[in-house]
């Protein structure tokens, strides 16, 4: 029970930091300098020739993250096919 | 036209494709997936020695992927990176090259140890993953592509520690891992979420350069830091080591400690690189300090009451966490004082990266020896095993020079870390150095305990028919045994070479911002 | 402070996914948590990038448009999604694997490594 | 590559240690050379001493099992391991739960 | 699971393959419109859940061929990661076809456009790569697990691991 309350007051402590330091980032809908996204919105068509800007990070400014993307996808298929998988001895 | 500049993408794309072609491997049959196995190990481990010696020579090697060119991290006259950079300095190569031991080791340990098992395409994919996501957060400069590659070295080693799936305490023990680490994970992406809705970036060394402390800042910097220590498996956020180290294949278990270290890299990179300077409490490193010494204390007391051979030596990783938590938390300490740095800190520095190297390799090869143990005997319990020395000598030989490695005694590589560590630590408070004596005294202890009861003793019937272990497990074993003795017999020459440009990389945090950012700061 | 009211809905959501990980004794709950605690760090990263009368960051077809969102957390909430997809599949096959081997979805019971 | 490692406060110097170890060694074996050596093989000499009882022929019945080793450490820090066992639960709540409650005391720490 | 009426049988007969035409399409304009691999990929692979549940387990297996799906997803990675290694003459995953006429060379107008489907470069080839592999990966999540369900149902072969 003692462990119980220990842990509401955690997790009302955690959240509570969380709320607090996201009300301190910006104001809801008003980023206040994004000079990295606006070199995307406004370079990344006449760059790569690309109109839809998320692709273009996805797969390009930031494909790198995208190919760690598949890998953690490949690798969940991985796992949960030698999870499944026939039992018994050698292939 | 030179192709060592692709190095760091290189390190890093190689075990991606061995892992996506492993099935491709798989349908050639046993011997042709053996040998891509070994071939992409040797080539991962070969790459991440040559990008040692590339920034040993050549200073931080910055990389930018799918830029004009390999180093134009700020094309055209910006003030900030808008693609993923690899910034590799002289800490993130010694990590890569660490990684990359244990890889080949428990990949050459895999070979014979695996072949009981179906599914082993899956197996060799998933253990290429691994290696992809312990180099790729050692090598990345971005701190979204480092959660990404903590997801995937989380996620093969979720698979990797249930492979035995017949086994009920192993998936247990990956279910549990896995719900306490993919709640770790999101506090990363959330702590990440911050930092760029307050910057607009998430390049370490751009963060690093205009960051101010403030209220979402230090949450931040609290995510990453619990997350990070509870991925490195300190107290109280221990729990899961022991389960998954004991229910992970051996060779896999080797890895899991090089993965672990690399947690413990994104801990150091994000106090020393990304906070550093402006990190203006001294709360953090002694939490640090404060979580180090509690690891070292409470592995190594649960430690000595086990009975199973490897639970023991995971409650033994516990504790040999807590020593690099202690050095470098000290380091940290001593960050903001040049001569507190000078006096005491960049001793404890070099003692804990240096003992990080000797941390993965010693205890790489206990358990891969635990492995060969379990492999011979068949039984991990030590109330059932004795008498082994006899029918295992060469594994009864690796087994001690790592036990004495890990319990400090000189003149093993283990000592010369512990002996820089109890002294530094010694001049910031007498009862660090305290602790971390008893530790390593118990850590002697319980290791006779394992020697006495599995190797020596009188030859008991049941394990009459018990041979040594197959050669490419001997060999796998044996590679990590020659690094122990290089280290032990060559102290000078590592710390010199390895472990003071590391520490050195570490505590500049101007220059790792200016390896990317250009310049001045 | 209304206007704030997106963030307190990525608190609300993540108090509610770590309420379920910490006190549900059922598995699939728990895994009901975790996806809760990922869907508040996806939100976190939209929410963050949101700006007012943004449009869509796509310019086929888009018309005269004045701003448009932030790009770069759409690209990085894709990422982060489809990792939480790969977890989520591999915690729910790895709760049927349990099941199949404890006879039980009780966490409580799920205890053999301890100590 | 052959000189000492320098801690700050002292040094360390592996070749130092090999070379003493190595004379201590010598000094050992010479000692030992001394002593009698009327030993003979196949004797009562050379029998194992079971407490004057008959020695078993498995050695399962002679050997210390390995949760005896340490018997009084444990038993002298009972309660501390009792307090240890009890953290270690087995539950995954209950790690999620500790991971919890020290990001909770972290932040309020950094905060104050 | 058990099939479903005959009604919804029909209609998913019907509607799943509009599904697949659906996905491939979000798959093929990702670099035009919203969308894009992943999320193409997932709609596709929804055929094999539709397929699940309206046809119930048996017809799902015997319809479902593992090793086209495992072909499918190991192309597609490859796909992916080769469109990376071919840009390395400038550096890893460097853009190496866009803007140079060709394949996915176009170029497009500046502003807001209709959208020319021979454009952008390496971003089409991935997308198509990450949509072969999602196909396949989550066809295969979706099928191993229900296989899982079904290996409890019967009894699963054990194997012995180390304990001889």
């Amino acid at each position: 029970m003692k462990k119980k309350v220990l842990f509401m007051i955690a997790i009302l402590v955690v959240a509570g930091t969380l709320w607090g330091a996201l009300e301190r980032v910006h104001p809801f809908g008003e980023p206040a300098r994004a000079p990295m996204d606006d070199y995307y919105l406004q370079n990344a068509q006449e760059e790569r020739a690309v109109n839809n800007i998320v692709t273009a990070i996805v797969f390009d400014y930031r494909g790198f993250d995208t190919l760690g993307e598949a890998a953690v996808l490949f690798t969940a298929v991985c796992s949960v096919l030698a999870l499944f998988r026939k039992g018994g001895g050698h292939q | 036209m030179n192709w060592q500049i692709h190095l760091p993408a290189l390190v890093l794309a190689i075990p991606l494709l061995g892992a996506f072609a492993a099935p491709l491997a798989g349908l050639g049959g046993k011997h042709i997936r053996n040998a891509w196995f070994i071939f992409i190990s040797v080539v991962t481990t070969v790459l991440t020695m040559l990008l040692w010696q590339k920034v040993a020579a050549g200073g931080p090697a910055v990389y930018v992927l799918g830029g004009q060119a390999w180093n134009l991290t700020l094309p055209s006259g910006l003030t900030w990176p808008i693609r993923i950079v690899l910034e590799v300095d002289a800490f993130g190569a010694f990590m890569a090259v660490v990684g990359g031991i244990v890889a080949l080791a428990g990949a050459f340990f895999s070979l014979r140890f695996m072949e009981k098992f179906s599914g082993l395409d899956k197996f060799v994919s998933l253990y290429f993953l691994l290696v992809t996501g312990m180099l790729g957060m050692e090598l990345t400069g971005d701190l979204f592509n480092f959660f990404v590659f903590l997801e995937i070295a989380s996620v093969a080693s979720f698979g990797l520690v249930a492979f035995w799936r017949d086994r009920p305490e192993a998936v247990e023990a990956s279910f549990k891992y896995m719900v306490i680490s993919t709640v770790a994970a999101m506090m990363v992406l959330i702590a990440i979420g911050f930092l760029y809705g307050r910057y607009n970036a998430v390049n370490m060394a751009a963060v690093g350069q205009m960051l101010h402390m403030g209220y979402a800042e230090k949450i931040a910097l609290v995510f990453l830091v619990i997350a990070l220590a509870m991925k490195c498996g300190t107290v109280p956020m221990h729990m899961w080591t022991p389960d998954a180290y004991t229910e992970a294949p051996a060779g896999v278990t080797c890895l899991l400690v090089g993965v672990s270290q690399a947690a413990l890299y994104g801990l150091f990179r994000v106090c020393f690189s990304l906070y550093g300077a402006s990190l203006d409490s001294v709360v953090v490193p002694w939490t640090i300090i404060v979580m180090g010494v509690l690891s070292m204390f409470i592995g190594v007391s649960m430690a000595v009451i086990q009975k199973e051979i490897k639970r023991l030596m995971a409650y033994h990783s516990v504790s040999q966490i807590g020593y690099i938590l202690l050095g470098l938390g000290v380091g940290l300490l001593a960050l903001r004082d040049p001569q507190a740095m000078a006096d005491y800190g960049f001793t404890a520095m070099k003692g804990g990266i240096y003992h990080i190297i000797n941390y993965t390799v010693y205890k790489g090869l206990l358990f891969l020896t635990a492995g060969a143990l379990y492999y011979a005997a068949g039984s991990r319990n030590l109330n059932e095993l004795g008498g082994l020395a006899r029918v295992m000598p060469q594994t009864t030989f690796m087994f001690v020079i790592a036990a004495a490695a890990i319990a400090g005694l000189p003149p093993f590589n283990g000592f010369v870390s512990k002996l820089l560590i109890y002294e530094s630590t010694f001049a910031v408070y007498p009862i660090l150095a305290v602790m971390a004596l008893v530790t390593s005294v118990l850590t002697l202890a319980s290791f006779v305990k394992v020697f006495q009861t599995a190797f020596l003793g009188p030859a008991k019937a049941k394990f009459a028919h018990v041979t040594e272990a197959p050669g490419s497990m001997i060999l796998g074993m044996s590679i990590l045994t020659v690094v122990i003795i290089g280290l032990t017999l060559f102290p000078t020459w590592a710390l010199s070479h390895l472990v003071e440009p590391a520490a050195k990389a570490l505590v500049d945090q101007a220059g790792y911002i200016a390896a990317v950012m250009g310049g001045g700061l | 402070m209304t206007g704030n009211i997106p963030f307190l809905v990525v608190g609300v959501v993540f108090f509610l996914g770590l309420y379920a990980v910490l006190f549900e004794r059922n598995m699939i709950k728990m895994a009901i948590g975790i996806t809760l605690v990922e869907a508040s760090a996806n939100l976190l990263l939209i929410v963050l990038g949101y700006r007012f009368d943004g449009s869509i960051p796509v310019f086929t077809l888009a018309g005269e448009v004045k701003q448009m969102v932030l790009p770069t957390p759409q690209a990085l909430t894709l990422t982060a999604i489809v990792i939480g997809l790969a977890t989520s599949a591999l915690l729910l096959s790895l709760i049927m694997m349990l099941y199949r081997h404890y006879g039980t979805l009780d966490v409580r019971e799920i205890r053999r490594l301890r100590g | 590559m052959w000189s000492k490692v320098y801690t700050g406060f002292g040094f360390w110097d592996v070749y130092t240690w090999i070379i003493f170890f190595a004379l201590a060694a010598g000094l050992v074996l010479w000692l030992r050379s001394m002593g009698r050596s009327d030993y003979k093989k196949g004797t009562e000499q050379d029998e194992i001493f079971y407490g004057s009882n008959e020695v078993p022929e498995d050695g399962e019945d002679i050997q210390v099992p390995a949760s005896s080793a340490y018997w009084g450490f444990v038993e002298a820090l009972q309660p501390y391991y009792e307090k240890l066992l009890q953290i270690h639960t087995g539950i995954a709540n209950d790690y999620v739960g500790y991971l919890v409650v020290t990001t909770g005391i972290l932040a309020v720490l950094v905060l104050i | 699971m058990k099939p479903l009426s005959v009604v919804v049988r029909t209609i998913c007969d019907i509607f799943m393959w509009f599904m697949a035409v659906y996905g491939a399409y979000i798959i093929i304009h990702g670099h035009i419109t919203p969308g894009g691999g992943f999320q193409g990929g997932a709609v596709v692979a929804t055929l094999i859940a539709f397929m699940l549940v309206s046809h119930g387990g048996e017809k799902m297996v015997s319809f479902v061929r593992t090793g086209m799906y495992s072909a499918a997803e190991t192309t597609g990675l490859l796909l992916f990661i080769c469109a990376g290694f071919f840009g390395i003459a400038t550096t890893f995953f460097y853009n190496f076809l866009a803007k140079q006429g060709g394949l996915f060379g176009s170029t497009v107008p500046l502003g807001a456009n209709s959208g020319v489907l021979n454009s952008s470069g390496t971003i089409a080839l991935m997308n198509m790569g990450v949509g072969l592999e999602v196909i396949g990966g989550l066809s295969l999540i979706i099928y191993f697990m229900f296989r899982g369900i079904r290996l409890h149902v019967e009894t699963g072969s054990e194997e012995t691991g180390h304990d001889r």
